[in-house]
């Protein structure tokens, strides 16, 4: 119909968010956010953009999407495979990025790898992405999910539960950091240092309706994004970058140590490409095998590449970004 | 009396009553086949020894109590369900609601009276004033002493100005003097409103003072021992020789 | 509510006058039913009493049924009565629910147990010395207000997240309600009856025997029952945040993956087992009423 | 008996009620400032009193505090009337009871908590699932009170009522409310804690928007002991004062059930 | 009556007591400067309308309440706090527990006694029968009729045999015949326990019959009008003419 190209009054984007009062992401939608890009995009109409950042994570977003809070949503494959299974129409527009994985141990114990967490006890928060990436890991240090007891804890939880020492180890994101400035733990694990298979991934996506209604808009949201990541892209926003995601409440120090060593041009590459669908084939795979879904996901209908395709080659950085491919590896 | 063609039913008529209870496993009859019918405007009191069943009769009239077996009518109609219109009742306890003042106990009693509110008001300010407690309208029930609260149970009954008036030992913790002036109001209240009433007592005097005829009861099981008639003209003189020759009789009967 | 109907027809009344079931409250209590057959109303060509209990839940499922077989839910939304049967048979089949609930029941006993014991301890304390009252009834107070959700980054701290931690919660939980029950019914105890008692001079023992526990059943019991909610409540509270099995554990989990029959069946087990409790302790609270009433009969 | 015993206490104005946590706020104090009792997560008072006020993030809970009580009083409004009419409706009604009171009974035993993910997945994770988590969380207690304090009116009175032929308004007014009211006073107080609970908690599980129950959560996840504590010291405070608030308004409602008065 | 010399203090002495209470804002005194001594073995009766301060006087003794002003000494011992021992009181309504069946309630009184638990039941069971309520002995209160009730507050009272027996109104629900019944009962108590006895009334027959003295009170505020001894040697016989004339003299005082 004709209206279908107009704009929409409101657009609701959620992320994963943290802090005190009015939370904050810590991705590349908090830095559109802060720094302007989509609405930019947006100028000149009268079109309001909502950003909600949800303590709760994965379920809460997906509980968004379901009653129709949101229109647009960034957070991590495995809960956003889940609702996917469980009927959500949603579409995947981008990936998110990736987000590095630590593993934090008791300080009084010998643990100095994945290896030495064999017969130990470990929190993590299940159905996450970092579910997933703990999994992978042991997989990979020739463990199996057996050789030890995991406890499903939130994070602030597994802090205590570490403190404690309730647990011998847990694995989650930055938040992990200060536990080892305060002497409560040592990291002996982080995933970027794995090799890229190992960060932790996840998708920007938008539902099956407002893509269908406003395919202008969509347009627009994703080529804001877009221009964030490449913002973020650029070594000389380094810190600028950091200090937004402090509003979150992480120090910046933390964030910056987080970050040590690898280029946030990689780190929030949007493309997907090869190594995007390998991930999320694995993640789809996790989820089976966790029993996590019931039913099976088709990723080639779930993932619609020609709007980020348009908003890269109208906001002119087609070539940015350079496409991966299974292993992560750049294609020439 | 009521001439009898005005009002061909009689105000009350318990017919063949009988009602049993069960205490731990025996079961006795509190009433047996108890018949008696009262005249319009007609005052009849219910002597007996303590446990004989008259509470339990007053409480069948007023339709707290269904009968095991015999039937009971009000000006004719047998109350269905529950306690019958216009009949008002004093129980042996006070039973004045705690929350509420003296004033605010008697006011219930025109609930089901459509009156404007002044009228209301003074109505219920009178019969206080009648029973003596004027300046104790806005005491609490815990506030009052055995007899006051007794006697804030009459004036709620009264109040109503019912056409059957059913009076379980309502003049029982007062003193003789206040008896006597408060058996008296009962007297005018019941010439001038053509009242019924049906009253228990332990006072044989009181019995002949006040009532038409008296029912003079008996226990296990609780029946009808004799129905004796007053025939004294009022006001009566408790010092007659034939007020004392009853009151002899009476109390024979009683033992 | 039509609270300002005129008078009220007989029908009416037997509604509003319908017996307490105290075994000592009055005179209608004791015939069983004859209280009730007295203000009958004639009910003719009415839903039979019988049914009446069914009728909402019936008219809850029948328009489930029909909104989700409309489609007008998406199923992450409201699934069909039809799935969560599904869901509720196939965890009956391979365990899940007869563990989870082992675990959980396990949990509530010990807390309940603990909680009751010492809250009615405390309360009945609070109740008798006015001093304690001056002194521990506003630190008391202020330990009431805080929701196992307050002790759960403290108590974790000490107590690890082991069973330890979510006895000493469930406890708590059950401690309060059951203080405040006993206080509340030891202050209601007829000031008539405790002088009368004062005056008999009864021995703390049989004081605490014959009047106080007598006077104090009813709401003791209403306390008690409390306190089993509560201590569900507080169940699924620290199984929610901190535990790996249980049924609020169950539930959460299901809320995770998204799967709201999952929510529904252990909403359902949560709504059962309780319901179970509560009737149980009333079986118990009638069966001492009772036996009150014996031992006291057939003595003297 | 008890009434005697109070002539011998500390002299009436004095704060007894403070005695206690004052002690236990002194060790407390005297433990951490001198290092006695030390470690990554023990905070002395004096860092915690500055918390609210001198902590950019502490100081959020001026605002915590203050949409935790709106969304209370809000919550609390609906369910209170909610639960008092059904009550009352329950206790009054023979047929209606029968045919409500078994099906809120049941849904009553469902745990606060577990209606969490079905709200959320209901209503999103905004303010119309927290209100309605907090109504819920006031509307059984308030029920289940009503309906008790109901049950036990006297029967000596229920007669009363009978034979005088109350209207069904003055029925409800002067003998079932009156009567239930010391019942409903329990539940006020018991549904009052349990509606505070249940908003600090809607905030602290679901997360977003501002609360007393988000700022704790938040705290957590960053590790601010002194913040936690803070938080949990506000929860308790307004707890503790909104059960003096119920108990306050019940004896005034009462005053047939004070103690004998004598000059 | 008892050589003083055996036990020199009275057994109840009062002394210019005083009352007051407060309905509303108004504060009114219910007993004002009241003073009266009763020796060991002596039976003092109560007379005076309602209102006048007979029960408040009986809970001042019974240590219930305490004066505003003056004393009261058992056995020449002020009651420190609460009630005495050795004192047993009939309240104006029966007070019965009403979760305990009668005796149930009876036994509760043994309770500060030490008795072995055969004599125990023995003496419960012949209270109970003393009052008539033998068959009764395992009904609860609510079974009971209002002056079976008032029987088992009185067997309540009796069966623990205190030295110091306060009773308010104790047979005033009672039939006349068994009212008479227990007047003698009491008297044999009594003879046989040697208990002092104070007792509210309003039948001024009563009064005389049982009483050694008789105190007439008056209230507004509540006053001991007269104290007037009975002196007629036991058993008495009510047609006496000594005894009508002091029944006459006795309500003369009262009006
Ligand atoms: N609810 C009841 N359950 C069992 N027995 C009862 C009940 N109500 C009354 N009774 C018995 O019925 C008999 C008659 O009781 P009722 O109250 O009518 O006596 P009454 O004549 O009024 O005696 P009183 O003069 O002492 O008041 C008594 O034996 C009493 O125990
Ligand atoms: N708790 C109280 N609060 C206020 N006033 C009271 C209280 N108790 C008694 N009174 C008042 O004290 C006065 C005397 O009461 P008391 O009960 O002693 O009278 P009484 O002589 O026993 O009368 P009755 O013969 O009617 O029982 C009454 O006016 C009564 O209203
Ligand atoms: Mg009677
Ligand atoms: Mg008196």
């Amino acid at each position: 119909p004709l209206q279908a190209a107009g704009n929409p009054d409101v657009i609701r984007l959620g992320d994963v968010g943290f802090g005190f009062g009015t939370p904050f992401g810590v991705g590349v939608l908090a830095i559109a956010d802060a720094k302007g890009f989509i609405a930019e995009e947006f100028k000149g109409s009268d079109v309001k953009l909502e950003w909600t950042y949800f303590t709760g994570t994965g379920p809460a977003i997906n509980e968004a999407l379901s009653n129709r809070q949101l229109d647009f949503a960034s957070y991590g494959a495995v809960p956003n495979i889940i609702g996917k299974a469980n009927g959500l129409p949603t579409i995947l527009l981008a990936s998110y990025g990736g987000t590095t994985i630590f593993g934090a141990a008791r300080p009084d114990l010998d643990i100095k790898s994945i290896a030495d967490l064999k017969g130990r006890k470990i929190a993590i928060q299940k159905a996450t992405i970092i579910h997933w990436g703990v999994i992978d890991a042991l997989k990979r240090a020739g463990l199996s999910e057996r050789d030890v007891t995991i406890v499903d804890l939130k994070n602030a939880d597994q802090l205590a539960a570490l403190a404690a020492k309730s647990v011998d180890a847990a694995f989650g994101a930055d938040f992990l950091l200060p536990l080892a400035d305060k002497g409560l733990a040592t990291i002996f694990y982080r995933s970027s240092t794995a090799g890229k298979t190992g960060d932790g991934f996840g998708a920007f996506l938008v539902t099956e309706s407002f893509r269908d209604k406003y395919p202008e808009a969509t347009e627009k949201v994703v080529r804001g994004l877009v221009r964030a990541a490449a913002w973020l892209g650029d070594e000389a926003n380094r810190e600028e970058a950091f200090t937004i995601w402090n509003r979150a409440g992480t120090p910046v120090e933390t964030i910056r140590k987080s970050n040590d060593g690898g280029s946030l041009k990689d780190k929030y590459n949007l493309l997907l490409d090869d190594f995007f669908r390998s991930r999320y084939e694995s993640a789809i795979a996790f989820n089976k095998e966790q029993k996590l879904t019931r039913r099976d996901v088709d990723l080639s209908a779930w993932i619609d590449p020609t709007v980020l395709d348009k908003a890269l080659k109208s906001a002119g950085l087609e070539t940015f970004w350079r496409k991966r491919d299974a292993q992560g590896n750049d294609l020439p | 009396m009521t001439p009898v063609q005005s009002s061909p039913a009689p105000s009350l008529a318990i017919e063949n009553v009988r009602k049993t209870f069960t205490v731990e496993t025996r079961t006795f009859a509190a009433l047996d086949d108890v018949s008696l019918t009262l005249r319009h405007n007609e005052i009849v009191s219910i002597l007996g020894p303590s446990g004989c069943g008259k509470s339990t009769l007053l409480r069948l009239v007023a339709g707290l109590e269904t009968p095991d077996a015999g039937a009971l009518f009000i000006n004719g109609r047998r109350p269905v369900a529950g306690p019958a219109r216009d009949c008002a009742i004093v129980f042996q306890d006070h039973r004045l609601f705690p929350w509420l003042t003296v004033s605010g106990n008697v006011d219930l009693a025109l609930d089901s009276c459509r009156l404007a509110p002044a009228e209301r008001r003074e109505r219920v300010r009178r019969y206080i004033a009648l029973v003596g407690l004027g300046s104790f309208a806005s005491a609490y029930p815990r506030q009052l002493s055995g007899g006051m609260a007794q006697r804030a149970a009459i004036a709620r009954a009264l109040v109503a100005e019912p056409a059957l008036l059913l009076m379980d030992e309502p003049f029982g913790a007062l003193d003789s003097l206040l008896r006597t002036r408060l058996q008296g109001e009962l007297l005018d209240i019941w010439e001038r409103n053509r009242v019924t009433i049906l009253l228990v007592t332990h006072d044989v005097e009181e019995a002949i003072y006040l009532s038409d005829r008296v029912v003079v009861m008996q226990p296990n099981p609780g029946r009808i021992r004799a129905v004796v008639d007053v025939g004294l003209p009022r006001p009566r003189q408790r010092e007659e020789t034939a007020f004392i020759a009853l009151r002899k009789s009476l109390l024979e009967l009683l033992s | 509510m039509p609270l300002d109907s005129k008078a009220l027809d007989t029908k009416d009344r037997a509604g509003i006058l319908h017996p307490p079931p105290l075994p000592w409250n009055g005179r209608e209590a004791e015939r069983g039913d004859g209280g009730r057959r007295l203000f009958r109303p004639a009910g003719a060509g009415r839903l039979p009493d019988r049914l009446l209990p069914f009728a909402l839940p019936g008219a809850l499922l029948a328009s489930w049924q029909a909104v989700t077989a409309a489609g007008f839910m998406p199923e992450q939304v409201l699934p069909p009565p039809s799935l969560v049967l599904r869901t509720f048979i196939a965890f009956l089949g391979d365990g899940e629910i007869a563990n989870n609930l082992l675990v959980s029941l396990r949990r509530i006993a010990c807390g309940l147990g603990i909680g009751v014991v010492t809250g009615f301890a405390f309360g009945l304390l609070l109740g008798v010395s006015r001093r304690a009252e001056a002194y521990l009834g506003p630190l008391f107070r202020a330990f009431a207000a805080v929701p196992a959700l307050g002790w759960i980054p403290v108590l974790i701290l000490i107590l690890g997240i082991d069973e330890a931690l979510k006895i000493v919660i469930l406890s708590k939980a059950c401690f309060v309600p059951m203080v405040i029950a006993t206080l509340d019914a030891y202050r209601n105890i007829p000031a008539r009856l405790r002088e009368a008692a004062d005056v008999m001079r009864l021995s703390p023992r049989t004081r605490l025997l014959k009047l106080t526990l007598p006077a104090m059943m009813p709401m003791l019991f209403g306390g008690l029952r409390l306190s089993a909610g509560q201590a569900f409540v507080s169940l699924i509270v620290v199984e929610m945040l901190a535990a790996t099995e249980g049924i609020g554990y169950m539930m959460v989990w299901g809320r995770t993956l998204f799967q709201i029959d999952i929510v529904m069946v252990g909403m359902a087990i949560v709504g059962v087992t309780g319901f179970l409790l509560d009737a149980l302790l009333r079986r118990i609270e009638r069966g001492i009423g009772a036996r009150m009433g014996e031992r006291t009969g057939s003595h003297g | 008996m008890a009434e005697q015993a109070s002539s011998s206490l500390p002299p009436a104005g004095f704060p007894r009620g403070a005695v206690i946590p004052a002690a236990l706020v002194v060790l407390w104090a005297a433990l951490t400032e001198t290092g006695l009792w030390h470690g990554p997560l023990v905070v002395s008072p004096s860092q915690v009193l500055a918390v609210p006020f001198l902590d950019a993030s502490g100081r959020e809970i001026w605002a915590g505090v203050g949409a935790s009580l709106l969304r209370l009083a809000a919550g609390t409004a609906i369910g209170a009337a909610a639960g008092l009419a059904a009550g009352l409706f329950v206790g009054m009604s023979r047929r209606g009871g029968l045919a409500l009171s078994p099906t809120l009974h049941t849904l009553r035993q469902i745990a606060l908590f577990a209606w969490i993910p079905l709200l959320t997945s209901w209503f999103g994770n905004g303010e119309a699932t927290k209100l309605c988590f907090v109504a819920i969380s006031t509307f059984f207690p308030l029920f289940l009170a009503t309906e008790q304090g109901l049950r036990t009116v006297p029967a000596t009175l229920r007669e009363v009522a009978g034979v005088l032929h109350l209207s069904r308004r003055r029925t409800i007014t002067a003998l079932l409310l009156p009567a239930a009211l010391p019942s409903i006073g329990v539940g006020v107080q018991i549904a009052l804690i349990s509606a505070w609970i249940g908003t600090v908690g809607a905030e602290y599980a679901i997360g977003n928007g501002r609360g007393l129950g988000s700022y704790i959560a938040s705290a957590r996840d960053q590790f601010r002991m002194d913040i936690v504590i803070v938080g949990v010291a506000v929860l308790a405070a307004v707890g503790a004062g909104l059960h003096y608030l119920s108990r306050a308004a019940i004896a005034r409602l009462t005053p047939w059930n004070s103690p004998r008065s004598s000059a």
